[in-house]
């Protein structure tokens, strides 16, 4: 654990900006995500969201579960990058990036991005490159449980 | 020696092994890893040539020709897959 | 009331749907409203999500707070119109639309739109399309409340 | 005799009613209308006139060619302005 770190966790006052990028085993609830991001600014007048749930199919197969394994430390990296980008490369106000590890059940709850913003259009731009870029660089892999055994999933081949 | 952490598809690969220990021998660059795992694992090896699965130090993609050294933090990345498309 | 509506009213099965479009004066939880969607289909893997809320700011001046008045009627069945159109034209699973009106204290939910689809793509385009859709064609109207007195706000001179 | 629904400004610029009752005299479409708020109402007729303000016959935006009939829902329709940009 890195000095920065260890300062955060003793100081309350930042505490916010630490749990505005987690990865968790543990559910979420949007409305608390919201209230962490609404918080931090009242000139929020459009906030974009994008949730990723686990779905019952996948390229054609049947899927019963997920789990989800990442790459501690790297995985929030690359998640505090991609919030520090989408915060200044669009202008938006505060940005949130939350994913799960472990076992999901279908139809839980995988991946949340907030993009908070004065605008809408800045949020929708912050939102989606935000998951498109967690996508591409978060060192998280899934592996799908069908009824013909488990797979770990190659989106980007 | 160094230690390699793995993950997904790689650590299946190993035999389901969370880690590699490995001497580097001929070389301390990330090239002459590949090489060591390569002679281990060859199923590895194949993917790692084809960069299917990449190498990084301490938590940043390495280039082949970057330097390994004492109490880095390696490890190898199969292709990754946040949530769902 | 047409007897389509008193059918409805009658039949709670059908009860989800018409909670999918809505003008009302409370506020609303965003985990409530997704309960909602999500509940209709297990094919769902990515929604996107619109939130407006009252800003502290427009356009430059102090903003203390906002009146939104509704044509009743006519608003729901224009919202009806772009949840529709939205499944339709954008191949997602489920939209859900919902206004509210009355006054609204700075840092409140105004607007909430949820596509759902299989993938992100499609879920971003129809969230993006009604939210856009909804300020164009839905009669509700603005009153800010400003330092320097009330004003009906003109989005669309 | 026709009831217009008034909202946002064009209630205001009729003295804060939420309805108008007018009488039809000459011509029962649209445009007759106007020109019968215009008379008694011209601030209201000349944000009609520019088309800032909209009129709906049963929910639907009217073209000024369009009768009305009796028990039509008619309502004058100022600039949408649907939650925040």
């Amino acid at each position: 654990m890195s000095l920065e770190q260890v300062t955060k966790a003793d100081q309350p006052a930042t505490d916010d900006e630490a749990m505005l990028v987690r990865v968790q085993r543990e559910d979420f609830s949007i409305d608390e995500e919201l209230k962490r991001v609404r918080r931090r600014s009242k000139r929020i007048g459009g906030i974009a969201m994008f949730l990723g749930t686990a779905r019952d199919r996948s390229k054609g197969k049947d899927v019963d579960g997920i789990t989800f394994e990442h790459y501690e430390g790297m995985a929030q990296k690359k998640l505090r990058e991609i919030r520090e980008r989408a915060i200044k490369d669009f202008g938006v106000i505060e940005v949130l990036v939350l994913h799960r590890y472990g076992e999901i059940t279908i139809g839980e709850n995988i991946v949340l991005i907030i993009a908070a913003a004065e605008h809408r259009a800045e949020a929708f731009r912050a939102c989606q490159w935000a998951i498109d870029e967690l996508k591409q660089i978060t060192p998280i892999w899934k592996l799908e449980h069908t009824p013909e055994g488990e797979v770990w999933v190659e989106e980007h081949p | 020696m160094v230690t390699i952490q793995l993950f997904g598809m790689t650590k299946m690969l190993a035999g389901n092994q969370g880690t590699l220990s490995l001497s580097l021998h001929d070389g301390k660059r990330v090239k002459d890893l590949v090489s060591v795992i390569d002679a281990a694992y060859p199923k590895i090896g194949e993917l790692l040539q084809k960069k299917k699965v990449l190498v990084s130090v301490n938590q940043e993609i390495a280039h082949e020709d970057l330097e390994v050294n004492d109490g880095d933090e390696i490890a190898l990345l199969p292709p990754f897959a946040g949530g769902n498309r």
